[in-house]
């Protein structure tokens, strides 16, 4: 990371890229004004600046892409432009006319949607509850805003229904519901903060359809994402931020993923490409007929695993490849004893532990990188030394004889943050004050810390800038080498290819279908996740495949 | 070849889909079968109280200021705001409400007593919503500064005036009460022919329309009228988003501060009428410590109603009816309700049975049995039981009924504007 | 860095100091504006305070309040409200008492087991709450509501005298009977029969071990993280039922003690004025002391203080609500106070990285200085 | 030593005379138990010219307030110091032997004794057994209704005599008997809307008299039982004189009195007069320390009731009668 030039010296190294066109000369249509001119922006937060002296340019009718690493600063700019945070400096012009947001509220009169990085819905309100809330004046909050709500959805193919509970939506329906509501107050700029980075390849795909159309009648996007790839694809303008300040643009056209990571991080894009094995024949984890039936509210029982049958090998990863919602979450949960399955068995080096608590379990070496870190990772209140105890209370060094070591756990944390690079002004702030990279780089360095014998990874990556990521699965593949099997569950199917020995699909709570990760492409991936196919994958069963990467405009209805 | 379009709703197992709604045929049907059972108990035990006129009017007039604090409980917490205040705004409530009642009439006094309350509110707002202070400290200290202020002006005002004194205001003119002529009395005659059901439901009706304070049905009417708000209105759909995610209101532009502000003055001024309905209608005068802890008890009628307004009348009443019990005849009444407590956990056993818990079902069974050894035993409960009648039915009901409570979600949570992540 | 520190400990003392002379103005105001001379009932208040007599009534006080307020920290460090208080301390009180009384052992033992008895019973009581929200998720709010109205006619009816009471000929009191000598916890006497409660030490004492229990053991990491984020905690290998049975007894425990102090030190019998509503007071406590045993501490003491020296007031011709106000006050502007000395704290770090910035230094965030 | 609370103001100006009461939870202006304590320190001042000084407790306070209030009233050279309620008795027992030349007042209580101890002590169940006499007399239904505030031993008193003078002028009478709150809950002596509701449910069940004992929650049982057309009796002090109850005063058959008020004034006057009062100093009906009240014009045009009554009196004083204490 000391390699990184600091922003004023940076030069444009690279075709396709210019310096940043300051005082805003930049008007590529000279016709009508720019939608969005961010100008001289700066925000500090206690100890950090978050944006400094920015300026970005926006064409009309354009998808704009954000590039940054975490904690550059993108979505606080965008939280500016959305006028939930003031800048302390700069101003903010609206095609063409100085404005000044004192709230949401202005920013949407004048035609300003956001789509925040953390959705912003209200679980026990239905969809129609969370469209119209604060827009309530357009159409009222009864039928005739269930029949706009109605309308808008089939207009895009979003598919929303109006008096669905939020907190039974899946995380891309909500991301559709998010969108709706957008386009309710009728936005003119939308915001996307990281809208891809919970999609499987089908549904961003389904997204950028969206965006494309909304581009199509005159609407201006900005879309932030640390997929490079999906930027390339979608965006018409690339501007890169780092360190809270603007340091170049790129042009998708010529660019390539590499380039940009470059003037991201000043590093090489990283791969998850794993091509020497490490299998070994001993199995560390052999799972057989594991059943798991869940009780909805209102009494229903269903089965959300059945016959779930698979082995990991020592130095083994596996993947499971599965839309959200197919029972993943409730494998995680079993395999750790959160949940107690009805069924089955779960043998962890040659020891049945179906009915161990979790703790025992994890005292046993299951590892866990949980898939919602605030959830389930983090206390998010307390200091960096504490959330290096959690989960493993009982295990040296954070404890003897069940009292704790304090001086040795943060010992041990210090050494964490220095090992695995977590950024951080020292071991004693809040995990919360931390970004969310940094903050999975610490679970990682904690949970490899205790040398575990199996690993759950799930969605180790997600969120996290490419040199985070890198980090990561080199964190995960050295471990690997030592012999470690790893369950890996992760929406980014590139990471899942790219890292795993063994591939699976879940789909229903069942295990359909099975993959060699050598020979899958994402996409042939991406239709078996959708219960499209059965059985062993081979690379020419499924021919079609192919074309899912150009999927137009009209198929995605 | 379409995948692309298959979306996570599609492919995921629906999650709760489809909960089932009681309609409106279901709930009456659910409250006759209650009455049946209540007026077989009757007919068995000769408790004849158990459904009588008095005992329903006097059920409905201890539920009133429970209602009103539980009603005061839920516009706050709707909003994300805790009120353990509510003990404090009620006090203020029967202060101010006998102050302005005694000297100008009781409509003044209801006025006051709604003013009085809605301070404590906005004092408790002032401290959670723009301080961002815990909301029990808060509700603490608002309780504190009520017992401490009421009982200091009272040193001032009360003492002074004639038939007055530091503790006990003069006495307040009383609020018309209706009695609707025909209707009340021949229900009334129904009711004491002791039939079986028509007797009770007799009973019922004519408990709730004799000698009805009108300011009993202002406060009844506040329970639909809260939901109605509450749900059916725009301003009742920013209020609740700013319990359930006061981020995401603030991202659509809502203010956030406003909405709390409202809903926490509104839930004092519900707590302070609940004060001045005490001290104006159930007592005519106010009285150093008379709400004696009624503030809790709506608080726990609301969560008991899983933040319902329906859910939280029905605790109210639940409270009401066994208060009202215990006071009027208790140890005939409430020995009354151990019968009716054997037959409702033979229902439980039955119930477990189908559902094969075993174990559970030989509990229930136990505990029915000895009921009936108790009731068949003796003819009256000691006092001391009877009691606490109202605290452990309560209890029952909770540890019986399955829980499926459900608080808004960001329920004494701090907010701060701009600092959503 | 060594600056840097100064100033966090100016800040720290700003807070309690901001407080304290706000309360103190606001109440000043309030008298003023009812028409008494603002500072006497104050002046008298502090003098009070400096008589022996009436600190050691502060202090046997603050020994009860701390008790108490523990109890009701125990169960706000994981997130559950015990509002129970009152009704398990009054219950384990009684109970315990009649068996002090009905058992006599030597000295030690006999304190032991009335102690052992208390904390059992309280635990009992305590345990109901826990066991309906661990198996039937009954709001532990409601329940000990519900839990203290019914330990209030529970010890009614115990204590009648045909069954474990004891009404002595010619007194209209309802007790427990006597416990023997050997059940009374020594006291210090500190000349002229001013005596502090040797259970009192105790108390002091227990808030070491709770300050060790929660911040030094496995089991107080596993209560401080299910408080702070059950998920997690339930995924770090907690088992959040058993947390809330466990925490619920503890809190219970320590609540059936509150009684302790009195029961062993002063009256020696239950009895119909056996005080009530500490349990209440002990939530103010524990929430103005922030759940932190030095906390609790210092607003147990002050607690105590306004109790003890506004009861004089009233001699003195001033109303003794003053005091109450004073409470009432001075809980608000504590908390108020230490989150405007927070916000400021805040504002002003805030400020020095724009000056750092103006002065030209390069973009240097702290977490480039960890990197 | 450090100083005590009452070194300063050391003692009253020399040669005034002074005394203390010490109030039960409640304190001034409960219109009851201790506005007569003080309504007796009242005309105390007022008559002997002695300084009267007054102390109220706290809620929630313990033994150790207690005593340390009597010690501090008592070091300031009040004599005698009253305690108002049982509630003083341990207190009491543990001062007044430090203080041997004070004189302790300990209303309601006999059971703590010592020689410089008087204990004022009332004999209501014989007041309460003759307003069960006219409570039989007055009712037509033969059905009477008492309402207890607290059930405690000293309101069971209450209760037991009225039954027994119900019982013994009308034996098919029935007593329908309510409590309002159980100890140390005493917010029974301050809810009148439980008053009022226990009131209206033995009315509903035909009661047509009803003796009160409840405090101040009391007054909610007369105005039902008022509003109701039927008799109220009510307690302590003669309630048909009471501001608050003029509304309903009458319907306000007659009140069992018991003169705290006077046992206090007796004390202080007996310690002025240098024989000061010890040990148990009972009032009973002979001395006129309970009664019943007669302000009601109907109640006096009652001829046969009062006869009753007044025959009953006789008895009790004859000891003819035994009331009893407990029910
Ligand atoms: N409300 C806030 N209070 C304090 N600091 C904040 C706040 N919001 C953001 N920051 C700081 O500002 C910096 C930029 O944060 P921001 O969320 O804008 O990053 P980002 O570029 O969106 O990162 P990511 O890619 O992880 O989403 C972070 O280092 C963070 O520490
Ligand atoms: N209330 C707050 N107080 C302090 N810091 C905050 C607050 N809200 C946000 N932040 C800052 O926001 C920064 C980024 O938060 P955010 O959750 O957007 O990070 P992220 O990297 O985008 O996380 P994720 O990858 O999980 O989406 C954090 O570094 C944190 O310092
Ligand atoms: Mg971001
Ligand atoms: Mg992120």
């Amino acid at each position: 990371m000391d390699a990184i030039p600091s922003p004023p010296a940076l030069s444009p190294r690279h075709t396709g890229f210019q310096l940043l066109p300051r005082q805003g000369e930049c008007v590529i249509n000279a016709s009508s004004p720019p939608a969005v001119e961010l100008h001289g922006i700066t925000k500090r937060f206690p100890g950090v600046v978050a944006n400094k002296d920015i300026a970005i340019t926006v064409r009309k009718g354009t998808v704009h892409a954000l590039i940054g690493e975490n904690g550059a600063g993108k979505s606080t700019l965008m939280k500016i432009l959305y006028g939930m945070q003031k800048p302390d400096e700069g101003t903010i012009a609206i095609d063409g006319e100085q404005v000044s947001f004192n709230n949401p509220g202005d920013a949407i009169a004048r035609g300003i949607g956001m789509v925040h990085q953390h959705f912003m819905l209200a679980d026990n309100l239905t969809v129609l509850e969370n469209v119209v809330l604060g827009g309530e004046k357009l159409y009222g909050i009864g039928a005739k805003a269930r029949k706009k709500i109605v309308e808008i959805s089939d207009a895009y193919g979003l598919g929303v229904r109006p008096d669905a509970l939020v907190e039974d939506l899946g995380v891309a329906d909500r991301q559709r519901v998010e969108i709706l509501k957008v386009l309710y107050r009728g936005a003119r700029t939308l915001i996307l903060d990281e809208p891809t980075a919970v999609l499987v390849p089908q549904e961003v795909d389904a997204l950028f359809d969206n965006l494309r159309e909304l581009k199509a009648e005159g609407l201006t996007v900005i879309f932030i994402s640390h997929k490079l790839g999906e930027v390339l694809k979608v965006a018409d303008d690339i501007t890169v931020i780092r360190r809270g300040t603007t340091v170049g643009t790129a042009d998708p056209k010529t660019a390539t993923t590499k380039q940009l990571a470059e003037l991201m991080v000043g590093s090489e894009l990283p791969s998850p490409e794993t091509r020497e094995s490490t299998v070994t024949d001993v199995p560390m984890l052999k799972v057989s007929d594991l059943r798991l039936a869940a009780t909805d509210p209102d009494g229903v029982v269903r089965e959300v695993l059945a016959g779930i049958d698979f082995t990991i090998h020592k130095g083994e990863v596996l993947g499971i490849a599965g839309v959200e919602g197919n029972g993943q979450t409730e494998l995680i949960e079993a395999l750790m004893g959160m949940a107690l399955p009805d069924g089955g068995t779960i043998t962890l080096d040659g020891k049945d532990i179906s009915a161990t608590p979790t703790r025992k379990r994890r005292e046993g070496g299951i590892g866990y990188i949980p898939e919602d870190r605030h959830r389930h990772g983090l206390l998010l209140e307390s200091p960096l030394w504490e959330n290096r105890i959690l989960g493993h209370v009982t295990e040296r060094p954070n404890s003897k004889r069940g009292i704790l070591d304090p001086k040795a756990a943060r010992k041990d944390t210090e050494r964490i943050v220095r090992e695995y690079d977590v950024r951080t002004p020292g071991i004693d702030v809040t995990a919360a004050s931390l970004s969310g990279g940094n903050q999975q780089k610490l679970i990682v360095g904690r949970e490899m810390s205790h040398d575990p014998k199996f690993l759950i990874a799930a969605h180790p990556t997600r969120g996290v800038d490419v040199g985070a990521q890198a980090q990561i699965w080199d964190a995960i593949r050295e471990a690997r080498r030592e012999g470690l099997a790893v369950l890996l569950i992760s929406a980014d199917l590139d990471e899942l290819i790219g890292l795993s020995d063994t591939l699976r699909v879940i789909y229903r709570g069942r295990l359909v279908a099975d993959a060699d990760p050598a020979t899958i492409t994402p996409e042939e991936l991406g239709t078996a996740m959708t219960g499209a196919a059965r059985g062993h994958l081979e690379a020419t069963d499924n021919p079609s495949a192919a074309a899912d990467g150009d999927t137009t405009e009209d198929e995605a209805r | 070849m379409s995948t692309s379009t298959v979306s996570a709703t599609s492919a995921a197992p629906k999650k709760g889909g489809g909960r089932r709604k009681l309609t409106l045929p279901w709930i009456l049907l659910i409250i006759a079968g209650g009455l049946a059972l209540v007026s077989l108990v009757r007919v068995i035990s000769g408790a004849d109280d158990l459904t009588s006129v008095g005992q329903i009017s006097g059920a409905l007039q201890l539920a009133v200021p429970i209602a009103l604090a539980g009603l005061g409980g839920l516009w706050a917490e709707r909003a994300g705001v805790v009120n353990i205040g509510l003990e404090g705004m009620m006090i203020l409530g029967t202060w101010f409400g006998a102050w302005a009642g005694y000297q100008w009439g009781p409509w003044t006094g209801v006025v006051m007593g709604l003013v009085g309350g809605a301070l404590g509110g906005l004092l408790h707002a002032i401290i959670t919503v723009t301080f961002n202070v815990n909301h029990i400290v808060s509700g603490v200290a608002v309780n504190i500064l009520a017992i401490g202020f009421t009982q200091y002006l009272s040193n001032f005002t009360f003492d002074e005036a004639p038939g007055g004194s530091s503790k006990q205001s003069p006495r307040i003119e009383p609020i018309t009460e209706i009695t609707i002529p025909g209707l009340s009395d021949w229900l009334a005659t129904l009711q004491a022919k002791h039939w079986f059901f028509v007797s009770d439901l007799a009973g019922v009706l004519g408990g709730l329309v004799t000698d009805l304070s009108l300011l009993t049905v202002v406060a009844v009417l506040l329970i639909p009228a809260t939901w109605w708000v509450l749900w059916r209105t725009a301003f009742g759909l920013r209020l609740r988003s700013c319990g359930e995610n006061p981020i995401a209101a603030e991202s659509l532009g809502v203010n956030v501060y406003k909405y709390k502000y409202i809903a926490v003055i509104v839930s004092g001024a519900m707590a302070g009428l609940g004060g001045a309905f005490l001290a104006i209608v159930s007592t005519g005068i106010y009285q150093e410590g008379q709400t004696g802890g009624r503030g809790y008890i709506g608080l726990a009628a609301m969560i008991f109603g899983n933040w319902m307004p329906g859910g939280m009348s029905l605790g109210a009443g639940l409270f009401g009816f066994t208060y009202s019990l215990k006071l009027r005849g208790g140890a005939e009444n409430v020995h009354a309700m151990l019968l009716l407590l054997a037959i409702l956990l033979v229902a439980v056993v039955v119930w477990q049975l189908y559902k094969k818990k075993h174990v559970q079902a030989a509990i229930s069974a136990a505990c029915a049995a000895g009921l009936f050894v108790w009731y068949a035993l003796t003819d009256a409960v000691p006092s001391q039981f009877v009691d606490a009648a109202p605290y452990v039915t309560t209890l029952l009901v909770l540890a019986l009924s399955a829980q499926r409570l459900r608080m808004p979600k960001a329920d004494g949570m701090p907010y701060r504007k701009g600092q959503g992540k | 860095m060594k600056k840097f520190d100064k100033d966090r400990l100016l800040l720290a003392a700003a807070g309690p100091a901001l407080a304290l002379v706000s309360a103190f103005v606001l109440t000043m105001i309030v008298l003023a504006a009812s028409g008494v001379a603002p500072i006497d009932p104050l002046r008298i208040m502090v003098e009070q305070a400096g008589y022996e007599d009436v600190q050691v009534l502060i202090l046997n006080q603050a020994g009860i309040y701390y008790l108490a307020a523990l109890a009701v920290a125990i169960g706000f460090r994981m997130n559950l409200f015990n509002i129970g208080v009152d009704g398990q301390y009054r219950l384990a009180a009684m109970i315990s008492a009649v068996v002090g009384a009905a058992v006599t052992l030597p000295g030690p033992l006999h304190i032991l087991m009335i102690v052992a008895v208390a904390m059992l019973t309280g635990a009992f009581w305590a345990g109901i709450a826990g066991i309906l929200k661990a198996k039937r998720g009954v709001s532990e709010v409601v329940s000990t509501i519900m839990l203290n109205a019914i330990a209030t006619a529970l010890i009614a009816w115990l204590l009648l005298p045909k069954n474990l009471g004891v009404q002595v000929e010619g007194s209209n009191d309802l007790t427990t009977g006597k416990i023997a000598e050997s059940g009374w916890f020594p006291a210090l006497t500190i000349g002229d029969g001013l005596e502090i409660y040797g259970f009192t030490f105790v108390a002091f004492a227990l808030g070491i071990v709770y300050w060790f229990v929660l911040n030094r053991t496995r089991f107080g990491f596993d209560l401080r993280a299910t408080g702070a984020s059950e998920s997690a905690a339930q995924a770090s290998g907690v088992d959040a039922k058993k947390m809330i049975m466990t925490s619920m007894l503890l809190s219970g425990a320590v609540a059936g003690l509150t009684g302790m102090p009195l029961l062993l030190g002063e009256s020696h019998t239950y009895n119909l004025s056996f005080p009530l509503g500490i349990g209440f007071t002990g939530i103010t406590i524990a929430l103005l002391g922030r759940n932190h045993p030095v906390g609790i501490f210092f607003s147990a003491l002050l607690i105590a203080f306004i109790d003890k020296a506004s009861a004089g007031l009233d001699t003195a011709g001033y109303a003794k609500e003053i005091g109450t106000i004073m409470q009432g006050l001075i809980v608000i502007a504590v908390v108020v106070s230490y989150e405007l000395v927070r916000r400021y704290g805040i504002r002003r770090q805030q400020q020095k990285v724009g000056e750092e910035l103006a002065a030209g230094h390069a973009i240097k965030t702290d977490k480039e200085v960890a990197a | 030593g450090g100083k005590k609370s009452s070194d300063s103001a050391s003692s009253t100006e020399s040669g005034q005379k002074s005394a203390a009461i010490a109030y039960d939870i409640g304190g001034r202006g409960d219109q009851s138990f201790n506005d007569a304590a003080y309504a007796g320190l009242e005309k105390a001042e007022k008559d002997l010219q002695v300084k009267g000084a007054e102390a109220e407790p706290t809620e929630g306070e313990s033994e150790a307030d207690k005593v340390q209030r009597l010690t501090e009233l008592a070091r300031k050279g009040h004599n005698p110091v009253i305690g108002v309620g049982f509630a003083y008795g341990a207190a009491i027992e543990k001062v007044a032997p430090k203080f041997p030349k004070t004189t302790f007042g300990l209303i309601d209580d006999a059971s703590k004794t010592g020689p410089n101890i008087a204990n004022l002590v009332f004999n209501e169940e014989q007041g309460s057994y003759l307003a069960g006499v006219a409570a039989a007399k007055a009712s037509k239904s033969g059905t009477v209704g008492f309402i207890g505030g607290v059930e405690v031993p000293l309101i069971k008193k209450f209760e037991a005599g009225f039954t027994q003078g119900v019982k013994d002028t009308n034996p098919n009478a029935k007593v329908l008997s309510t409590y309002l709150s159980q100890p140390p809950d005493f917010s029974g002596f301050a809810k009148p809307d439980l008053g009022k509701a226990a009131a209206k449910g033995q009315l509903d069940n035909g009661a047509d008299v009803i003796y009160s004992a409840a405090g101040l929650a009391g007054s909610g049982a007369i105005e039902a039982a008022a509003t109701a057309g039927k008799w109220a009796i009510g307690v302590d002090s003669d309630q048909y004189n009471q501001a608050g109850l003029a509304k309903y005063k009458d319907k306000i058959l007659t009140s069992v009195t018991k003169d705290v008020s006077g046992s206090v004034y007796n004390l202080i006057k007996s310690v002025q007069d240098g024989s000061p009062q010890s040990g148990e100093v009972r009032y009973g009906l002979d001395k006129n320390g309970v009664g019943l009240a007669d302000s009601n014009p109907e109640y006096k045009s009652m001829a046969e009731l009062q006869a009753a009554v007044e025959k009953a009196k006789a008895d009790i004083i004859a000891k003819k009668i035994n009331v009893k204490t407990a029910p």
